[in-house]
């Protein structure tokens, strides 16, 4: 990287300070220690925990997944150990090994996020929460609760009030949905510091030699490069309706390249995902490329390059 | 649960591809990966080159390797191919290079003593077996083999893979070569002529489940190398599970990338018939 | 083609008969002219042609397209001639030509969908309307009929007014709603006799040299193999809910492959639209692909196939 | 607004493929599809193979054909390696195939009488007016050809091309050809020396402009062939418009596809500024 040293690279999701905005997605990083194996953990911005719930669960019966044109299904369904072996376990390696820790929750009622963050609130070394609301909601016929304004609003509400001040919380939303502007609003409105954007649409496919659906869930989660201009479109419309609100950008981004679309589209930071599967060094890949294209362009800092695709519009 | 602590990403040249019957026997030059594979282990490769619509690594099963040579380190492929990706990966030139990731997984168990053997391969899964044959052998095993296949054309059985094993059973479902019928039905004389301790398989999970059940019956050690569709290969995606009770009894929806592919026959819930078998740890209750 | 001519591949919305299912998508086939280049247009289904509105519009401005991962964006804006010379023009090309004719319409307003219905309404040798609702409403703030219940059945309605039961009615939706379901479920009430699943998805890229959005209209509609998974996923839910409602399904479909998950899904017809740009024998090749696909698999008739995923589920 | 009634779709075969400066110049065998082109004609390719991520075609000015020869008919293009899709075509060896739809759009129009023409090539602008000269020639006009690039390797400039005309003169950005300069820099001198009638021009949409200017103020016939972004090559999207005043004087967003690339430079509503120009057919009333 020419000229690392002049350029400031550091991203901020409220008091949350990372020295680079490169993160791992949620639920495509293992517990950390699969990568650790790769690459130092602590080079990376932070690494975004699989979407822990209360209690253990299974996940969803295989097949998990399905390769599509230029994408992926899954139906993991949340595989995970529950709140408690994973503080026991996941959180003291993660720290052990000098990474900074964004947790994601998931839960099935309202009163499991508020659980999930009293858990939370006195483990030490958390940089942010990220707040996977992208769950069927038992409580409520299934229905997801990114999908429901009302719903979104209530899980964030307590979430806040549980924390109080004390960790940034990043709501992470559905781009399944008919208005995300209006989603977000309901989140910021209720607390949330930041935004991630986007989680996986929902999609099928089916096994034309079986003649069923391919997955053993039926429905799955799409992600890759196939939902990139989506995921940017949420950026740009969400950034430009709350210029001032953080966004984690996510959604098929494979290349520095990406990641500066989304930044200029808005995002304060980049979680790869399915990206990491195709290279186990996605991730610093696209670090040291993000910030050679950044420096290439002029910029001496990170955060001068955010939203810029806005700032451009105006100017021109 | 961990990653094979000797995983490498490098690029490798293809310095060999043959078609052999219905497979393409494909040699890399991969360096200092070659010292660390061990029999069970495979490697993840990126297919379709820049501009792919293929986001996915594929796995396969390593069938040999070589510490040194006119290309240095080595390694070997049988691969069929069977879709988009695999057929661009055989298709590819000499001293054209891929992305690899490896070794990856666990390993065949090698026995300290000398035992007697039974390795059974179905298709391209007898690539992992002439490796392991040879280290069984090295330390004084007899190592009976039974490949089965669609037909004469899917069995890969190298002369020299033939001649190192005390005996081969060839099955073929229409008959073209061996024995018609499949490689189940052949086992259980095979057990009981050679006396077989352990069990070693490697092939579709239909073959493997039948083999656990001819195991199960005789109390024969059964490790088989398992072949779930995997997202990443490297434990981080929890598509790539089976059903595994652990040592303490538990099930879990165990990775085949890290906990696997080589897993105790005995310890994988077969034929839990595209559910969550009941019992399992955290499985929803209903 | 093995046996073709014991296997009855036709197909019907309603009372409109299609010797075979598939169907140029609207906006992806020109004015006919452009494709009768390089097939008879009487060999497939039906032309849809491009959506059709009161008056002439001149699109938007360029750059009308960005290619992404296995998809594309395009905002064209429905530049077109205005429905008298459509009609005067392209509709006679068309009969002379042997197609069977689906004629798309776009409006601004609910009035809009009544003029052009009863434009259409004496034109001999039309075999269906389709009625695209992904358009902004002018009348509501510009918010695209299609994610408004209420707007899509105000528009189905006066459309079904307008026609009696002359034409069958297609009604097209956008996948970017919250609950296809429900939308569905609200323009079948209001009179549809079938459905058009999926419209493009809502996108943006951002060119990196220029830093702006790409598009001239800063975001545009992506289609193609990109967007596969979404479109099964919705014709999948929208047969489930309705299964005596026919639909036309696209969305990526280049293969007969791709044609069978839809018509496995619940599709009796499939548009081809990207796939086009890609290969302007593609629709042929698609329709001679799937024929096969359905005789090896041991079909008699296609319409056995519609919707073969839900019931061999409800079997196994 | 026609598409072109000779175009044909056709798996051909590349029969050259050489590295010329910056270029490819590249050859495929094309059967009668040579035949039917004519200068300022386009093709369109399919890129990536099978299992690529790019859905679109790349379309390529034909640089010249011949009707007959070891491979029967030939048609070559000089391609730049830029993107994706460029670099795999650029990267085929001799022997693989492409499938191809040609000849596409409009052509030059050629004077029933002897003119002096003068051609302007900006890049691998210049492909398409080698062939153009020709013909030119054949009916006894006078031809000058101007080419400029950003640097010397940019300049496609063969030799037999530069015999074929009356005289060459070339600019680059960085002066390490010819003249430094934009090829507008050296248009007025030549359009005086040699009494130009008829500019033919191809290359970026900002010279193509630039290059109108100056027609405009000498009174200068100017076929321009444009390069808009398409998706289709065949009229269909609608994606490759640019605003064109018609016959009646109606400006039409009209495809470059079809209703060119090769357009009357007059007709053309250069610097629109990326909006719809006022006046045009459909214009939203604002
Ligand atoms: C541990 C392991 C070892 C393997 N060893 C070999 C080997 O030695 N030789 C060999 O030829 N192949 C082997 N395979 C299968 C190989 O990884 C590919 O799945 C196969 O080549 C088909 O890929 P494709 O791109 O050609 O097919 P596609 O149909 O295009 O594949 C699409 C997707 O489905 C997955 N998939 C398709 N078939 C299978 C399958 N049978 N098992 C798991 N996933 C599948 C692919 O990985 C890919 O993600 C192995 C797989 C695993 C998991
Ligand atoms: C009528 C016409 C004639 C052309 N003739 C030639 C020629 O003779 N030689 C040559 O090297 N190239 C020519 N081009 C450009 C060529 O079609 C490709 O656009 C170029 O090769 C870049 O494609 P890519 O896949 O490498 O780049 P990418 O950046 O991957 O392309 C992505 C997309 O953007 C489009 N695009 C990118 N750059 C351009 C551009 N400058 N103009 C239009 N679309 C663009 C591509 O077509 C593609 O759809 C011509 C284009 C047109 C429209
Ligand atoms: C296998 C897999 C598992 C995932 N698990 C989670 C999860 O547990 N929680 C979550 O919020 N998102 C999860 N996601 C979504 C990703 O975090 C990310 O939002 C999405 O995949 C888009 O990014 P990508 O295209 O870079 O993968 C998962 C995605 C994949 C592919
Ligand atoms: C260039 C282009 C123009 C389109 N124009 C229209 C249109 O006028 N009316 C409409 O209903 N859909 C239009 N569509 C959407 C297609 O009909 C189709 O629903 C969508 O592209 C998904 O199918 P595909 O992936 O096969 O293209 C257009 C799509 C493209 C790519
Ligand atoms: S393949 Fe990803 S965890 Fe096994
Ligand atoms: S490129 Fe499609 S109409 Fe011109």
């Amino acid at each position: 990287m020419r000229q690392m040293s002049n350029f400031n690279y550091s991203t901020n999701f409220q008091n949350a300070v990372f020295p680079n905005p490169i993160f791992t997605a949620s639920g495509c990083a293992g517990s950390g220690k699969e990568l650790a194996q790769f690459f130092p953990l602590g080079e990376i911005g932070a690494v975004v925990t699989k979407s822990i719930m209360v209690k253990a669960r299974s996940g969803r019966p295989t097949p998990r997944m399905a390769e599509t044109p230029s994408g992926m299904l899954n139906s993991i369904g949340l595989q995970g150990p529950g709140i408690d072996q994973f503080i026991a376990e996941d959180i003291p390696f993660l720290q052990k090994n000098g990474a900074r820790i964004v947790v994601s929750i998931a839960g099935e009622s309202v009163d499991d996020y508020g659980s999930l963050a009293r858990r939370l609130r006195g483990v030490p070394g958390l940089s942010a929460l990220e707040v996977n609301i992208s769950c069927p909601n038992v409580e409520n016929r299934g229905q997801v609760f990114a999908c429901d304004p009302i719903a979104s609003r209530s899980v964030v509400e307590v979430v806040r009030r549980v924390l109080g001040g004390e960790l940034p919380i990043i709501v992470k939303l559905s781009p399944d949905v008919t208005d995300i502007v209006a989603i977000a609003n309901e989140v910021i409105s209720a607390g949330a510091d930041g935004l991630a954007l986007i989680n996986t649409l929902l999609g099928m496919v089916i096994d034309v030699d079986t003649m069923r659906p391919k997955l053993g869930g039926k429905t799955g989660g799409l992600s890759g490069p196939a939902i990139r201009p989506v995921a940017v479109r949420a950026i740009y419309q969400v950034h430009q309706a709350f210029p001032k609100i953080p966004i984690l950008g996510m959604g098929g981004v494979a290349s520095g390249g990406d990641a500066l679309e989304m930044v200029l589209a808005g995002a304060s930071g980049i979680s790869v995902g399915t990206a990491t599967f195709g290279n186990p060094n996605a991730v610093i890949k696209i670090r040291d490329e993000l910030a050679n294209l950044l420096i290439e362009r002029g910029f001496t800092t990170f955060k001068e390059a955010v939203g810029f695709a806005h700032r451009s519009e105006n100017a021109g | 649960m961990k990653i094979n602590r000797r995983a490498q990403q490098r690029t490798v040249e293809i310095v060999s591809n043959k078609k052999v019957g219905a497979y393409h026997h494909m040699i890399f030059a991969v360096g200092d990966m070659a010292l660390h594979a061990l029999p069970g282990n495979f490697v993840a490769i990126s297919v379709g080159g820049p501009g792919s619509a293929m986001v996915l690594r594929r796995a396969f099963a390593i069938y040999r390797t070589h510490d040194r040579g006119n290309y240095g380190g080595t390694l070997e492929l049988v691969v069929a191919p069977h879709g988009q990706g695999s057929k661009w990966l055989t298709a590819l030139p000499m001293h054209a290079t891929v992305d690899m990731v490896g070794p990856l997984g666990t390993n065949f168990g090698i026995p300290t003593e000398p035992v007697n053997a039974l390795l059974v391969g179905g298709g391209y899964g007898s690539a992992p077996l002439f490796g392991l044959a040879e280290l069984l052998k090295d330390g004084g095993s007899r190592v009976d083999m039974v490949l089965g296949a669609s037909s004469a054309g899917k069995i890969y059985a190298p002369l020299e893979g033939k001649r190192a094993v005390n005996s081969m059973t060839i099955t073929t479902d229409d008959g073209s070569a061996g024995t018609k019928g499949q490689v189940v039905s052949v086992l259980p004389g095979l057990i009981e002529r050679h006396n077989v301790d352990i069990i070693y398989s490697c092939g579709p999970m239909a073959m493997l489940a039948a083999i656990q059940d001819i195991a199960a019956q005789t109390g024969i050690i059964h490790q088989c190398a398992v072949e779930e569709s995997m997202a990443c290969g490297i434990g981080v995606c929890m598509t790539c599970v089976v059903p595994l009770r652990d040592e303490a009894g538990v099930i879990r929806m165990s990775r085949s990338c890290v906990d696997g592919p080589v897993m105790d026959g005995a310890n994988v819930l077969w034929n839990s018939g595209g559910k969550i078998p009941a019992g399992t740890y955290g499985a929803p209750n209903v």
